[in-house]
């Protein structure tokens, strides 16, 4: 040995030879040990696999090399991951009780199975481990959606049919009757019984008016609508002037009148 | 009935294969596909592709799919083709501004809905007062409509409104800060099969019906 | 060559092209389809309604897009046509844990991987070894888990099989600390293509790892 490999620990003993060297799918450079284990998914793994690739006995296992080494690994991992280190140390013991109950002598217990193997329970642990290892695999190997396959979906186009609410009066009403409600309770604001038709003759008003240009105040009227209206829009006109909401001009005495809107006013 | 079928069996049953609904060799010689894969085939990777795509594929895209280098009249070729295969199907290849995609036909979306049927939408309480106070107080800023309900009005109230075309802009009033004069529109009256906005249910009418209830408590 | 290539050429990376790639009138006689629609409509229904969801579409939803009462077996039947009609594309349908869906075939991945070079990342063996116990075992807690697998089994691998779907806590065992039972989910069979959790691969006969006779003590 060298003393480079005097440095290593051995992962095992295979009939008294030290197994340094892990085959090369698990080849890390020997200062990475904590790295080898990290490749094992515990201490039922490392075992199965020196098991299963180097043949190894458990009964062979010299038990003060196997507790050494098991101390070595606990000492390395103590640091920073004690709960592997934990499993590992556990996995020891287990072994080193095995291995001395088997040095007992034989007291023949026969129980209903038949004779007991102290090795039994671990060796069904050990298999029961590598039947899940071995399922893991299969199932990783399965094509997987969206890994393996691509899941079809075309596009529907909702907007197509874009359904819109649909509003009644009597949604309105309900509205109102909120804001009444509202309003009834806290007093500050009173809600006037408005006189809607000239509301909605200063709104008609406006909207001819919208171009911001000079609108002759005669073509605010339609002759076809009848005196209520005519005077409703009259009213309306007054009422808009009032609120500063549009601007009427006459140049000069019995001149036409025109009208616009105050924002018009205010971009010029 | 219950085994699969072979693909090779006839069936008396079925009508002759209509041709525009499989997916065929081009009409196109595109004898670049040397070997690896014909056009054919090249046109279920695209079918394929765009069918799993969720997004539209531009051309750009689909040309990464093929073996060999095709220029773009080739491949548009090859996708009026697959758009052509598709036709009389439930679902067809459309061309977008951004590339192209698979898309069900508009007439599909009667039976699609039923998979997922959507209860009709609501406007919330917040949408129908802001409703309610434009058009019964018209002309009306943001800011009357907030002193009347108390609360503030999310700019997408007003958006929604005027998206649904039942509101719009009318001007302004001439105070600080210029706000915008909102007003309700004909398709508002339209939509809620009125004449003019005197049909509205008097508002009289609706404190009324807040009277029996109030009026103890008063 | 440099002829249009027929639809007999095989090649090996494609799936062959058969004739019957188009959505045919079925080969059942429904003669419930008084006019409104007929099979061969009804199909294309079928087809559109599947090549949008994305989620497979179990029969009782199936059934909800035709105008007439159709029973399982008879649905069954359109749905098997239809997956035939499908042979020899790049896509299939297919029939999975939660219902009928279509997707690409595995071998159209290579291409499809070009437009989406990200795939979802591999997961760790600690993360499958967990979810194979408990997709063989179910239902397991974490303890049984760990018993296994020898090593405790973080909460983070838990949680990205959780997050992914593919399992969920179906109850708690009825012993001190009442610890959480994990089952794999519909999401899982769905993921993996399968039907059941039968069609999982079938777990291996672990030989031996030592003989009974050998147990002689040294």
């Amino acid at each position: 040995m060298s003393d480079n490999q005097l440095q290593l620990i051995p992962y095992a003993r295979i009939h008294g030879e030290p197994v340094l060297e892990l085959p090369l799918d698990l080849y890390i450079p020997p200062d990475a040990l904590e790295l080898v284990l990290e490749n094992f998914q515990g201490p039922l793994d490392l075992l199965l696999y020196l098991i299963r690739k180097h043949n190894l006995d458990v009964l062979d296992i010299p038990m003060a090399e196997l507790t050494r080494q098991y101390m070595g690994y606990i000492e390395l991992m103590e640091s920073n991951r004690m709960e592997l280190a934990a499993e590992y140390l556990l996995m020891a013991a287990v072994l080193i009780e095995i291995k001395s109950r088997m040095l007992l002598p034989k007291v023949t217990k026969v129980s209903e199975d038949g004779i007991e193997d102290p090795r039994a329970e671990l060796m069904r642990r050990l298999m029961e481990y590598e039947q899940m290892k071995l399922a893991a695999q299969a199932l990783n190997e399965m094509p997987q959606a969206e890994r393996d396959f691509e899941i079809v979906q075309v596009l529907i186009e909702n907007t197509v049919q874009e359904r819109l609410p649909q509003v009644s009066v009597d949604d309105l009403k309900q509205a109102w009757l909120g804001l009444l409600t509202r309003a009834k309770l806290n007093k500050h604001h009173t809600i006037r019984r408005e006189q809607l038709s000239v509301r909605e003759q200063m709104t008609h008003v406006l909207r001819c008016l919208k171009t911001g240009e000079y609108v002759a105040f005669e073509n605010l009227f339609d002759l076809d609508d009848g005196l209520p209206k005519l005077v409703v829009t009259f009213i309306a006109v007054l009422e808009l002037a009032k609120e500063f909401l549009v601007e009427i001009q006459q140049t000069e005495t019995f001149g036409s009148i025109y009208v616009r809107t105050n924002r018009a006013i205010n971009d010029e | 009935m219950s085994e699969p079928i072979a693909p090779s069996t006839t069936n008396d049953d079925l009508p002759a294969p209509v041709a525009e609904n499989e997916v065929c060799a081009s009409s196109i010689s595109i004898d670049l596909f040397d070997g690896k894969m014909d056009t054919r085939g090249f046109k279920l990777v695209l079918e394929a592709a765009l069918l799993t795509s969720s997004e539209p594929l531009p051309a750009s895209e689909l040309k990464k799919l093929c073996d060999v280098s095709l220029d773009n009249a080739q491949l548009e070729i090859l996708l009026e083709e697959l758009a052509q295969d598709w036709q009389g199907r439930g679902v067809e290849l459309t061309r977008v501004a951004s590339g192209w995609r698979f898309r069900a036909k508009p007439q599909m979306q009667i039976y699609l809905d039923r998979l997922n049927p959507q209860k009709p939408p609501r406007y919330s309480r917040a949408v129908m007062e802001t409703l309610a106070i434009i058009a019964y107080h018209q002309p009306v800023t943001r800011g009357d409509i907030e002193e009347i309900r108390g609360v503030a009005v999310s700019a997408q109230i007003l958006k929604t409104l005027e998206a649904r075309g039942w509101i719009d802009v009318i001007g302004t009033r001439d105070v600080p800060g210029k706000p915008e004069l909102f007003a309700s529109t004909k398709q508002l009256l339209d939509d809620l099969n009125l004449r003019s906005l005197a049909e509205l249910p008097p508002l009289q009418e609706i404190s009324a019906l807040l009277e029996p209830e109030t009026a103890t408590v008063n």
